[in-house]
């Protein structure tokens, strides 16, 4: 980030003395444009300053299509990058030079936008920069920003553009806008070749490139402005090559989102598993839990409204676990204690519980809200050309594989596991083997509520936050508990992971609402066979 | 030590226990020597399940007390009971059906007195040597008999004071039978074990009891010791 | 003793519903609508006896009666709307110019109700086939069944499918030449639902009462010991699956007339858990109780959301939650027990007079 | 021969539970079977009633193939079971209990116009008093004590007629006295069925076994004879038996 | 109904003490609740204003709130209710087009006046609702010409994404019907449809990503509710933005925007009749009191609510059937019904006016880019109002709306 800032600026720098002879007609329109005396005016100027191309001007021009072009002490300003913990930008001129602002002291200087005034430039006048926005955004130090504009300027067939993108080209540090970059170049050229060997191997450099619009650039290339039909089809013979790779990409990420599909609903059903397994019930209010994981999370994001980065994320965290966790615990002690081994009651009780927090929700938190994606989890990993792989849901499969370890050990590896696993099975006698079934019990709905308040927490990063939220995956999740057979871990994982895979793989054949409707039948299908799960107890305890 | 000698480890006072509405014990008196067997008789039905329930609290007491090495025991949870040395042996078993044998044993180990006791399992394999083999299976796909075993064994892990027994013989083969008659006596001389058995069949009661109990719609009709206990004299109150 | 206690309910239930309500309506008390709105809940009552004697007596969680319940609304409605257009308008919209196949035969009134038990008692028959035959059970029938709901759900807020989609079938004028905004008409409509409602009770009592009730008792109890006994577990379960969807079509063919809507919203998930809720507050394994059930929480659905709007929920919750902790063979149970109480009250006192 | 068993065999999980290369039972024939605690003897009826799948063999009964049929036709073709632990209908009355056993008609229709006739009642309460349950005809199943829930099940399996009646230990937690009317009563029964009863108990064995006694051992035969000769054998003793042989000698 | 129109009239007639009933049918429970609350805030607020003014007609305004809880079937029962039970003289209420639908026959057989304040499919001429909110020329189609337009970006590519009920299906086919009008080809127009409450885009994104790669698409989105968060949040994660493929959303408002991470929202677009940023000195002190209204009643968000679209309407709905009345000098709802033709009222969106011939508003149509504080910038504004049209012309060409010279919907030559 801070290199290319700065490769941005040294870019800049050199531009502007290259253009200093331009700059005096500028200044002029500058000035116009910042204090204009009629809407009229400043129209003119920008439309002039977009004629002229100066490239002393493009860092205000960029300040003035981004929005964030503002006044201090009469220097036109724009505010560099996120701000602090304080909402305070660092700052720099953007004419006639880039220089950053520095306070008294040598510091940079930081400022609140309050402290700043706006220039408002109508949308209008905005859209006048459109046609050379490409342009002065090769020069942002955004390298996204950049990355779209070498894509846009495929088409300009100016020489002084093609010298300046090469230029840029030649400097660019960033792995994707490298490679688009490229294809801009590759492409000017290509659309120049005056020979078939030359047009080829620009043909293939772009395929070898495979950028976001290779196969777009070779089908038109191939389909109209090719100067021969041999080069014509080699262009198209590449660009279907390129397509059928891309298929096989589309597969990965199709899998990728099955993967991450799958493990929400584990998440889910992990917790669900466990109170079912304790409770022998149906837990109608499973969901809710999650809602109240997802609202924790939200309330630690309003208690941290100013500053803290990322913190409120990684306290939610546990934080939801513990408050979604104590939830159940004082459910479990006010009505489920009372219902053991009585299903029906339970599932009734549960339901109307589930009722009571989603009114009681709505009435506190009203409507719908969301939680802020923490910075880290933004954006995504660019595992290869055309295959972006979003930080949050690795981050949610991660989650979910170190849950279902956790659960794993504390179930089968623990003291507390075997008397969990015990006072499932039966009350009575863990009682009379001296394990405290009512703390074990109570710590069972702790964990399993716990889960359910994690896997919310965890959702806040792809989904909303509202009060009937638990409704949304309930079903699936119940699902996945039943098709991977009640109360077996290992099948809930499978079952997770074969259902996300199989919605997903079924939503690229059909929409996603017969995708949904062809999973359940294929489930239903899927018991034909294994009424009992995908692992069903084998032998005499099959039978109750 | 004499004074150990004299007072009951358990007694039951005047116990009143109902299922719901239909009371079943009504005002049932028993008391027991530290280190002895005492064998609780009586025809089906007539509540000996039932004593053993409410001593281990599975089941409420209405009326009445239970007395427990000087403790007054009748209010406490079983998890408490079965902490302070009384195991239980049920009858139908109730073994945990999904975990496996190992497992149903250790959980033997939760209300033993020390928390870091380490299975002693030389010795259970000895005594029960099928439940060597059958380690890792579900303690659920065991045979009937087998499930009897695990249920005795899993008692005795925890180290009890009191071993309430309910008919334990039910569903095993002669030869174990017999052994288990053979260890019980083994434990309660070696180690001072008491133990409370409710058993059917006379022969083996006949085997191992230091003192009787007979008991008849939910109340002790007789007691007597060991000698006394013959097919003559209890005839007349196994058939109406 | 017995038969003492339960003629009692009859003759309130039928002064209260037959002569009561009706007589405050003629006399100016009630109005039509509420007239209606009881007709509405005996028809959700009918449902709700179908759901008894499969889950409260046979022990197999269905979470589909709502669908049935829907088909036989659908039904109707199909029959409804084709008395006033050839053509549905929703069609019109959606640039289709003849009739589908499948609304044809809707066009007549008998094929229709024919139809309206047939679909629902064949796709109840089908599926309980598949389902039964593989030995679902517990939960995960209950799961699968919810499962299916979902998907026919889904498929009929589709707009191919041409059943109005999301929106339903809507704004009906006459049935059978009725105009059904007539008063009249609401009234016959009402006592029509009376009729069946006590028609089903008395089919259910009998069923409940007969061997067959209590073979479908012992498969609650123990099934594979019923199979020992030389039972077809599989013919039995199937059977009353069959009969507790159709007991669905029929409250759902006698609810819609009397509410004017039917949309997939009937059905949906939350739908679908509701019905089963009705029967376990009312009382599980007890007919009774499956009609007092429905009629209770609908009546209080209806007056709370419009005398407490914010909070009619948790009035249900609670009262959920309290049946459960409180009184948990359902309200039937409560009356059972208090009863109980009050006769060995008197009991007591007599004796003490004594 | 009533029921035939070849070459059966059956295991879990790799454990071989039952190896069986012969067995058969006769026309009225009271068969015990004996054998060590695991040795597969419940697994043999499991099998036979339809419970359990075999992996190999072949179980013939009346001359039909049973193997791979369910529990439903086996029963209906003369099969009656008595499982080790009491299997019952808990929320029915006992006398309901009773009453869906009795042999009639059990399909859909012939349930739904069921009339219980006299000659019905009366069926019911003569194996009601015989097995001493008429004092709780109207119990709820579930509430009875161990032992009658035994004697219950026998009864479930006497009302249901059947040509062959599986009975496994059915002298567990009953008092000598009431072991001895049991015995009593499946001589009786023997008279007009065939049965196979499962027990560890050898006074109760001594009672019934005027026909031949099975020995199975690991899943095998180990032997098969009569009482007497079973009770002398070796093998037996050393695997089974023990010392309480002893014990029955000195009674 | 005979009955409940003679009671209002002699109602008029009495002292001023007197109330009139309005009922108030939105739901506040269920799944609508989060969108249909606001709404009664609002007709709450606009009761309570008139009231302080004296009422209408010398009388109180006396609302008759009722929860129909999200439930169809109990939108008619309510609905009956209202007009049999309660007799009210006008409704306010629904959102879903269900709800509207499931009510109607209702309000036609007991001559009921719904005030109905959502923009919606069209197709629709009922005599017994006012439709304040839009119909699809009021905002779909001007939305997709300005995205087409030199100053919209000239996009070429159109991707309609919809919720699978009525109103995505009815404005897809219209929105398709024009841009092919316009002369976009067809393989450049995709249309899809997700479940409710969907959550999971990943694969709608890819395929978007696809399509928009050379950066000539853009999304018109009819996504409904709680499926916005996830998929503007997809959007953003997968790499797109409002540069490279604008979404122009026709359901997502401020008070939707109110306390969602707008992060990944900004610069997207949205297509409606009322922003809360219009600069109108009405709007400014609307917005004003709506926030101390919130705040003073203590329902939540407080001074935090926001007004929006479908609010300004459900708001504007109370005054135009006030003054109605005011006009007829009477509640009778055919007498108030006739005094809606073409009347003006000053809304917090400026002047609109009733249709002439049918029941709908007319009124100004703007499209705003969404601001990092969940306000609209205003980037472009019809001139003048625009009028109603309840049945497209692009769909159903040969046919209208009007009550006043045809009975309803007729058939045009
Ligand atoms: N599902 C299973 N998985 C593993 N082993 C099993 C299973 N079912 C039975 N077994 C084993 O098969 C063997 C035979 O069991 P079976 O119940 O037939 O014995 P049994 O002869 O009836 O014994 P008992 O006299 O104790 O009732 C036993 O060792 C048992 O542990
Ligand atoms: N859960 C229960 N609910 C109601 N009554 C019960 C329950 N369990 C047992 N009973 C009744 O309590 C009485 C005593 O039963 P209990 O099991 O204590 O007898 P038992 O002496 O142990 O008989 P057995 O020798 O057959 O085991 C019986 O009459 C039985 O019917
Ligand atoms: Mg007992
Ligand atoms: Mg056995």
């Amino acid at each position: 980030m801070k290199n290319s800032l700065k490769f941005g600026w040294i870019l800049l720098l050199l531009l502007v003395a290259m253009a200093s002879r331009a700059q005096d007609s500028s200044s002029l329109y500058v000035a116009q444009l910042l204090h204009p005396q009629s809407d009229s005016v400043r129209t003119h100027a920008i439309g002039r300053l977009v004629a002229l191309r100066i490239p002393a001007t493009f860092p205000l021009l960029m300040a003035i299509n981004d929005k964030k072009l503002y006044l201090l002490d009469n220097q036109a300003i724009t505010i560099d990058g996120k701000p602090s913990d304080e909402e305070k930008y660092r700052l720099h001129r953007v004419y006639p030079d880039t220089r950053p602002l520095h306070n008294s002291s040598g510091d940079p200087l930081l400022l609140s936008l309050s402290q700043l005034k706006t220039v408002d430039i109508p949308r209008a006048d905005r859209l006048l920069l459109l046609p050379i926005a490409p342009l002065f955004n090769l020069y942002s130090p955004d390298a996204q920003k950049r990355i779209q504009a070498y894509g846009q300027l495929t088409d300009l067939q100016d020489p002084q553009v093609q010298k300046i993108l090469a230029d840029v080209v030649s400097k660019e540090t960033d792995y994707n806008a490298l490679r688009i970059g490229k294809e801009s170049l590759y492409a000017i050229q290509l659309h120049t070749a005056k020979n078939e060997a030359t047009a080829k191997a620009y043909i293939d450099s772009i395929a070898r490139n495979w950028s976001d619009n290779a196969s777009a650039l070779l089908t038109a290339y191939g389909s109209g402005k090719a100067f021969n039909t041999n080069t014509a089809n080699y262009a198209i013979e590449k660009a279907k090559q390129l397509e059928s790779k891309y298929d096989n990409l589309q597969r990965i990420q199709n899998l990728f989102s099955g993967l991450s599909l799958g493990s929400i609903l584990i998440l889910i059903a992990l917790g669900l598993s466990i109170v079912y397994g304790l409770a022998g019930v149906i837990n109608m209010a499973h969901g809710e839990f999650m809602m109240i994981g997802a609202y924790t999370t939200y309330c630690i994001q309003m208690l941290f409204s100013r500053g803290y980065g990322d913190w409120f994320f990684i306290i939610s965290l546990p934080l939801s676990f513990i408050v979604a966790g104590l939830m159940g615990l004082i459910l479990e002690r006010l009505v489920i204690r009372h219902l053991y081994s009585k299903p029906l009651e339970s599932l009734l009780a549960t339901w109307g519980i589930s009722l009571i927090l989603v009114q009681t929700a709505r009435l506190i938190f009203g409507d719908l809200t969301a939680v802020k994606t923490p910075q880290l989890l933004a954006g995504g990993w660019q595992a290869a050309p055309h295959l972006t792989l979003p930080y949050n849901r690795i981050f949610i499969i991660a989650l979910t594989a170190v849950m279902v370890l956790l659960t794993y050990l504390m179930l089968f590896k623990t003291k507390l596991g075997l008397q969990i696993r015990a006072v499932t099975q039966n009350r009575q006698m863990s009682a009379c083997l001296g394990v405290e079934t009512r703390r074990i019990a109570a710590v069972t709905f702790f964990i399993g509520s716990g889960l359910a308040g994690l896997a919310g927490c965890a959702i806040t990063l792809i989904g909303n936050v509202v009060p009937d939220m638990g409704q949304t995956y309930i079903v699936d999740s119940f699902l996945v508990v039943v098709t991977g057979g009640v109360g077996k871990l290992a099948g809930t994982i499978v079952s997770g992971l074969g259902i996300g895979f199989f919605t997903k793989i079924s939503e690229a054949f059909f929409q996603a609402v017969y995708g949904k409707v062809f999973i359940l039948l294929f489930i239903m299908l899927f018991m034909q066979y294994k009424p009992k799960g995908l692992f069903p107890d084998k032998g005499r305890i099959a039978e109750e | 030590m004499n004074h150990a000698y004299t007072a009951p480890i358990l007694s039951v006072n005047q116990l009143v226990a109902a299922y719901g509405q239909s009371t079943i014990l009504r005002g049932t008196t028993l008391s027991m020597q530290k280190g002895a067997i005492t064998t609780v008789m009586g025809r089906n039905g007539v509540g000996k399940t039932t004593l053993l329930k409410t001593i281990m609290g599975l089941l409420p007491v209405q009326e009445g007390t239970i007395t427990f090495n000087n403790q007054d025991i009748t209010k406490i949870p079983s998890h408490k009971k079965a902490k302070i040395g009384i195991a239980y042996v049920p009858q139908g078993r109730e073994i945990i059906p999904k975990l496996s044998v190992y497992e149903n044993l250790q959980l033997g180990l939760i209300a033993h007195a020390d928390k870091n006791a380490k299975l002693p399992e030389e010795e259970i394999y000895h005594l029960f040597p099928i439940l060597k083999d059958f380690r890792k299976r579900a303690g659920g796909n065991l045979s009937g008999g087998q499930q009897q075993q695990l249920a005795i064994a899993r008692a005795l892990v925890s180290n009890p004071t009191l071993l309430l027994l309910d008919e334990p013989t039910e569903g095993i083969q002669p030869s174990i039978a017999q052994e288990i008659g053979s260890i019980l006596q083994k434990l309660v001389k070696e180690k001072g074990l008491s133990v409370l058995l409710v058993e059917q069949k006379i022969d083996f009661a006949t085997q191992v009891t230091d003192h009787y109990y007979f008991m008849d719609r939910g109340k002790m009709v007789m007691d007597g010791g060991a000698e006394e206990l013959n097919h003559k004299a209890l005839e007349k109150y196994i058939s109406v | 003793m017995k038969t003492n206690n339960s003629s009692l309910y009859y003759i309130l239930f039928i002064a209260i519903f037959a002569i009561l309500l009706p007589a405050g309506h003629l006399s100016g008390f009630l109005s039509i609508n509420t007239i209606s709105i009881w007709g509405r809940y005996f028809c959700f009552a009918i449902a709700a006896l179908g759901i008894d004697l499969i889950w409260g007596y046979t022990g197999i969680l269905s979470m589909c009666q709502a669908f049935f319940f829907c088909l036989g609304s659908y039904g109707i409605a199909m029959h409804l709307v084709l008395q006033k257009t050839a053509l549905p308008d929703f069609m019109v919209w959606n640039k289709i110019t003849t009739l589908p196949f499948f609304w044809q035969p809707f066009n007549s009134f008998s094929l229709t109700v024919i139809l309206c038990m047939l679909i629902p008692a064949a796709l109840a028959f089908l599926i309980g086939f598949v389902l039964f035959k593989s030995r679902i059970k517990g939960v995960y029938m209950a799961i699968i069944t919810q499962a299916l709901t979902l998907a026919m759900w889904l498929i009929f807020l589709r707009n191919e499918t041409n059943l109005g989609g999301t929106n339903g079938l809507t704004d009906f004028k006459t049935l059978l030449g009725f105009d059904l905004a007539n008063t009249q008409v609401k009234l016959a409509l009402y006592f029509i639902s009376f009729t069946v409602l006590c028609l089903a009770y008395m089919a259910c009592h009998r069923i409940t009462r007969s061997k067959f009730g209590k073979v479908l008792q012992a498969i609650r109890d123990s099934e594979s010991r019923v199979s020992y006994t030389a039972y077809h577990t599989v013919n039995f379960k199937l059977a009353v699956f069959v009969v507790a969807a159709l007991l669905a079509a029929v409250g759902g063919m006698l609810y819609l007339p009397q509410t004017g809507i039917i949309t997939p919203g009937r059905m949906d998930v939350k739908a679908s858990v509701e019905m089963v809720m009705w029967v376990a507050l009312g009382g599980r394994g007890n007919l009774k109780g499956a009609v007092i059930g429905a009629l209770l929480v609908n009546f209080l659905y209806s007056v709370c959301t419009s005398w407490f709007p914010d909070s009619w929920l948790f009035i249900l919750g609670f009262l959920f939650v309290i049946t459960v902790l409180y009184f948990d063979k359902g309200l039937i149970g409560l009356v059972t027990t208090l009863r109980a109480r009050i006769g060995n009250l008197y009991l007591k006192t007599a004796q003490t007079t004594n | 021969m009533l029921l035939t068993v070849n070459n059966l065999s059956v295991s879990f999980g790799g454990v071989h539970a039952l190896n069986l290369d012969h067995f058969s039972v006769g026309e009225k024939e009271l068969r015990v079977i004996i054998g060590p605690n695991g040795a597969g003897k419940s697994t043999l009826l499991d099998i036979i009633c339809g419970k359990t799948r075999a992996d190999s063999g072949e179980v013939t009964f009346k001359g039909k193939q049973i193997l791979g049929k369910n529990e439903v036709t086996i029963a209906e073709m003369g099969i009656g079971r008595k499982f080790q632990k009491p299997s019952i209908f808990p929320e029915l009355t006992v006398y309901d209990n009773l009453l869906l056993a009795v042999k009639t008609k059990k399909d859909i229709f012939s349930t739904l116009f069921f009339r219980v006739t006299p000659a019905i009642a009366d069926r019911i309460h003569s194996v009601a008093m015989r097995l001493q349950l008429n004092g709780v005809m109207y119990k709820l199943a579930g509430a009875l004590a161990h032992g009658q829930k035994q004697w219950l099940e026998i009864a479930i399996v006497m009302l249901q007629d059947p040509t062959l009646m599986l009975i496994d230990e059915p002298a567990a937690g009953m008092s000598d006295e009431e072991t001895e009317k049991t015995g009593g009563l499946l001589l009786e029964l023997a008279k007009t069925h065939s049965i196979i009863v499962i027990e560890h108990d050898m006074k109760f064995i001594e009672q019934i076994a005027n026909n031949l006694v099975t020995v199975l051992v690991r899943g095998k035969r180990l032997m098969e004879g009569t009482f007497d000769e079973v009770k002398n054998d070796q093998r037996v003793i050393d695997c089974y038996l023990g010392r309480s042989n002893a014990q029955l000698e000195t009674l | 109904n005979q009955g409940a129109s003679k009671s209002a009239s002699t109602d008029s007639t009495a002292t001023s003490k007197e109330t009139v009933k309005i009922g108030v049918l939105h739901s506040l429970s269920g799944t609508m609740a989060i969108s249909e609350v606001s709404l009664k805030d609002a007709v709450q607020m606009a009761v309570d204003e008139i009231n302080a003014k004296g009422g209408v007609l010398g009388k109180q305004i006396e609302p008759v709130i009722v929860d129909p809880a999200s439930d169809w079937d109990l939108f008619a029962e309510k609905a009956k209710e209202l007009l049999i039970d309660k007799k009210v003289s006008a409704v306010f209420g629904c959102w879903t087009s269900v709800s509207r639908k499931s009510v109607l026959p209702v309000f036609e057989q007991n001559n009921g006046l719904l005030f109905y304040p959502v923009q919606y499919e069209g197709e629709e001429c009922s005599n017994s609702v006012i439709y304040t909110g839009a119909t699809p020329n009021q905002q779909l189609i001007p939305a997709a010409e300005y995205l087409m337009s030199e100053k919209g970006g000239g996009y070429k590519k159109f991707y309609l994404l919809g919720t699978d009920y009525v109103f995505p299906r009815t404005a897809n086919k219209i929105l398709k019907a024009y841009l092919l009008s316009k002369g976009i080809p067809k393989e450049n127009i995709i249309e899809e449809y997700t479940p409710f409450h969907h959550q999971d885009y990943q694969t709608i994104i890819s395929k978007i990503k696809r399509f928009a790669a050379d950066g000539k698409a853009c999304i018109l989105s009819t996504i409904n509710g709680d499926s916005n968060v996830p998929f503007y949040k997809e959007f953003a994660n997968q790499g797109l933005s409002a540069a490279t493929c604008p979404i122009m959303a026709f359901s997502v408002a401020e008070d939707e925007l109110r306390s969602m991470d707008t992060e990944f929202l900004v610069g997207h677009l949205a297509a409606w009749n009322y922003f809360q940023s219009n600069d109108l000195p009405e709007n400014k002190k609307f917005v004003d009191d709506f926030k101390a209204f919130c705040a003073k009643k203590g329902l939540p968000g407080g001074d935090k609510r926001v007004t929006d679209d479908p609010i300004c309407w459900a708001y504007t709905g109370v005054y135009l059937w006030a003054k109605a009345a005011e006009k007829a000098g009477s509640f009778d709802v055919s007498k108030v019904r006739n005094a809606l033709y073409s009347l003006e009222f000053n809304s917090p969106d400026g002047l609109v006016k009733m249709d002439a011939r049918n029941h709908h508003l007319a009124k100004p149509v703007v499209i705003g880019e969404i601001k990092p504080d969940g306000q609209f910038d205003i980037l472009w504004k019809s001139e003048g109002l625009v009028d109603p049209q309840p049945w497209s012309p692009l769909t159903s060409p040969d046919k209208d709306c009007d009550w006043v010279n045809h009975n309803g919907t007729y058939a045009k030559k």
